[in-house]
């Protein structure tokens, strides 16, 4: 289990490991929405709870494909499959390797995007705690699509397809975190929601991911 | 004899070519007799003028939009647990007709809400889960089309329709938590009595109701008939093949 | 392991039936039979990664190490990584005895990446040597290797065999080893077989 | 023909998209249920014909 955690955060920090990839992607995103929307500030104070929730899932969502694809493609998934590890437990491994190498820089980096696009100051630490507790559910119902599209030939849109409608609970509890938190009011509410929905998904959903990938790989 | 005897596709197919005339005649009579006392029979609403014809067209596609996702659900479980073929594929027939339901619901829910809210849309919470519902229709029927081994995309999709009814329930939990909204409540409680609907407007209502969910059935039986036929084929020609 | 009346289908077609042998310690099984035969499919069969249409498969679980065409090799790691982490995942920590067994060691810091075929499929055997697993299912094991390096799989395989190891291989080359060959053509599938087959509820 | 009133355009194009939609689905369905059980026809022939 430790080896498969070492092995896949090594991977990803390694050139073309594709680490980054969902930061760059994160500050791109919130950079142009200045660009799209107008350059006032109060706008930017208004929504900016609700881009960087969606830039942060958008981020995550980019780097699913990966989660499974290189794995089958190289033969380790087949072989992780004969080897004496639970497939459930090693799914839920490599989503949490997922999660550090791609949903913590997000949450670390999201209060200086927040910064940029004037989100009020009581709202950064909301922004932090709501990224913090929602992202881990949006890379293991993520490994669930992955699970769910590996065997499928260039799979990527309908996984983007089929994981998006599964993130609209976890955006909508987080970004409500988000928003009423910097909108001074109180937030405890959504964020219990959303904690609970977090623990929820991920004590089940590697479940579901092992189960479609004995399924898809039969 | 048990129900169970058609679930072999083949018998399923010899039923279903007997009750299908009846089927579709009953849904033909039920859809076009509500309608059509429903657009030409009924009065005005004091309140909401013509645009109350709409309601036997919204209310029962919005019903079997919900309905026939459960029965994707009901069938999806009993091909994991007890892999009947016939009950993958009627899943798989019932999706599109879902979708159009879905689409009709959303449709007509546009047209009424114009003059009655005055916008085309809102966030409103139902308008919101019907929404979402489409996306989940999409994307079942899109891993339908994507995989390419039968038995794997029926257990693909069963898992997905399952995962995806919890989470469309969580979505619609979500979505109330998120914006109270201006939709009225739901117009006929059976169980109650107490309906908020008048009688005129009820009765087409009713057989409406019943006429879409009596078309619905006979799409569904068809369709199936057209996925067992499919596969029928294929299983035939993979043996053709083989043999020579 | 045991192997009984098993039945396996690609595609959802049937494409072996009865296959019945049983493989001892010790002992290596070579499979034979043309191109689409199911030697790769009655592999896969074995190693677990698929399930049989009908029969047994007794004193398999856990104890099979499978190598195929993919030698789930990690580019960007070392040969050293890779090996190691084959390793860890099966509960072992010594990897000298498999790099020295396959010649590897000069090559032990190299990115896999940079390795060429014949020297990555080496690899991909010498991770058999490291799970510690007592059936060895190869397919294809001498693909792309040379005249050397399938000795130094011989050598490997006899050692493993020696140790009581057991080894089911599909293979067309005389690896100098004694083994029990098996031809599985005579097992092929009849045209009209159902065998519980996914489709054959649609006949 | 009802007197429909203001909302003539409203409720008469619910009315149309929502019977051309339900056509369009009846219409689809038959179509492919036709080939299929062409296609069907055409291997049980074939098959039957090699006994």
């Amino acid at each position: 289990m430790k080896a498969l955690l070492l092995r896949d955060l090594r991977l990803a920090l390694r050139a073309g490991g594709g680490f980054g990839l969902g930061l760059a992607f994160f500050l791109t995103v919130t950079m142009l929405v200045p660009f799209s929307v107008g350059p006032e500030a109060t706008l930017l104070k208004a929504i900016a709870p609700g881009v960087l929730w969606l830039g942060a899932l958008l981020a995550c969502l980019l780097s699913l494909d990966r989660l499974l694809a290189l794995d089958l493609e190289d033969g380790s998934l087949e072989l992780l499959l004969t080897a004496p590890l639970p497939l459930e437990g090693a799914l839920a491994i490599k989503a949490l390797a997922h999660w550090l190498t791609t949903g913590l820089p997000l949450v670390l980096a999201a209060p200086f995007l927040g910064v940029m696009l004037q989100l009020a100051a009581p709202g950064h630490l909301w922004l932090l705690a709501s990224l913090a507790l929602g992202t881990p559910a949006l890379s293991v119902i993520g490994m669930f699509g992955a699970a769910l599209t590996v065997g499928i030939k260039r799979g990527g849109l309908l996984l983007s397809l089929l994981v998006l409608p599964l993130y609209i609970p976890t955006l909508i509890f987080g970004a409500e975190v988000a928003r009423r938190g910097s909108a001074g009011l109180d937030a405890s509410t959504p964020l219990l929601m959303l904690a609970g929905l977090t623990l929820a998904v991920v004590a089940l959903m590697p479940f579901a991911a092992a189960a479609v990938l004995r399924m898809g790989l039969r | 004899m048990s129900l169970w005897q058609y679930a072999n596709p083949v018998k399923f197919l010899a039923l279903s070519e007997r009750v299908q005339p009846v089927l579709w005649a009953l849904a033909a009579v039920f859809v076009s007799v509500g309608l059509l006392w429903g657009f030409f029979g009924t009065p005005d609403d004091a309140r909401q003028g013509s645009t109350v014809k709409i309601i036997y067209l919204h209310v029962p596609a919005a019903l079997m939009a919900i309905n026939a996702w459960f029965m994707m659900l009901v069938a999806s479980l009993i091909w994991l647990i007890r892999r009947h073929h016939v009950s993958a594929l009627a899943a798989k027939a019932a999706a599109p007709v879902g979708l159009v339901m879905t689409l009709i619901a959303l449709v007509t829910g546009a047209i009424w809400g114009q003059p009655m809210w005055g916008t085309w849309w809102a966030w409103d919470p139902r308008l919101t889960s019907f929404l979402i519902l489409f996306l989940f229709y999409l994307g079942y029927i899109a891993l339908w089309q994507a995989v390419e081994d039968p038995d794997t995309a029926a257990d693909l999709t069963s898992v997905l329709c399952l995962v995806g009814s919890v989470f469309a329930v969580l979505s619609r939990y979500a979505v109330q938590f998120w914006n109270q909204g201006l939709h009225q409540g739901t117009s006929i409680p059976v169980a109650t009595g107490n309906r908020s609907v008048a009688d005129v407007f009820f009765y087409p209502l009713v057989l409406a109701m019943i006429g879409f969910g009596l078309l619905f059935l006979a799409l569904v039986v068809y369709r199936t008939g057209t996925e067992i036929r499919l596969r029928r084929t294929a299983a035939l020609r993979a043996r053709m093949n083989r043999g020579a | 392991m045991k192997v009984s009346d098993l039945s396996v289908a690609r595609g959802g077609v049937p494409v072996l039936s009865g296959v019945s042998f049983a493989l001892e310690a010790g002992e290596a099984l070579v499979l034979r039979g043309p191109n689409g035969a199911g030697k790769t499919t009655l592999l896969r069969c074995i190693a677990g990664l698929q399930a049989p249409l009908t029969g047994q498969i007794e004193g398999a679980e856990d104890r099979v190490a499978y190598a195929a065409h993919a030698d789930g090799l990690k580019s960007m790691l070392t040969v050293r990584e890779n090996l190691s982490f084959w390793a860890q995942v099966f509960g072992n920590v010594n990897i000298a005895q498999a790099l020295d067994g396959y010649a590897l060691r000069p090559l032990a810091d190299r990115l896999a990446g940079t390795l060429s075929a014949g020297q990555k499929r080496r690899l991909g055997l010498a991770r058999l040597l490291v799970t510690g697993r007592p059936i060895w299912v190869l397919d294809e094991p001498t693909v792309s290797l040379d005249a050397d390096a399938v000795a130094l799989f011989g050598s490997a395989l006899l050692g493993h065999l020696t140790a009581g190891g057991s080894a089911l291989m599909a293979t067309h080359i005389d690896l100098g080893v004694d083994a029990r060959v098996l031809d599985i053509s005579t097992y092929r599938a009849a045209p009209d077989a159902d065998l519980g087959a996914s489709d054959a509820a649609f006949l | 023909m009802p007197e429909l009133g203001k909302y003539a355009a409203e409720v008469l194009s619910a009315y149309g998209v929502s019977l051309l939609l339900l056509a369009a689905l009846v219409g689809l369905t038959l179509l492919r249920g036709r080939a299929a059980r062409r296609a069907l026809e055409e291997v049980e022939a074939e098959a039957g014909r090699r006994g």
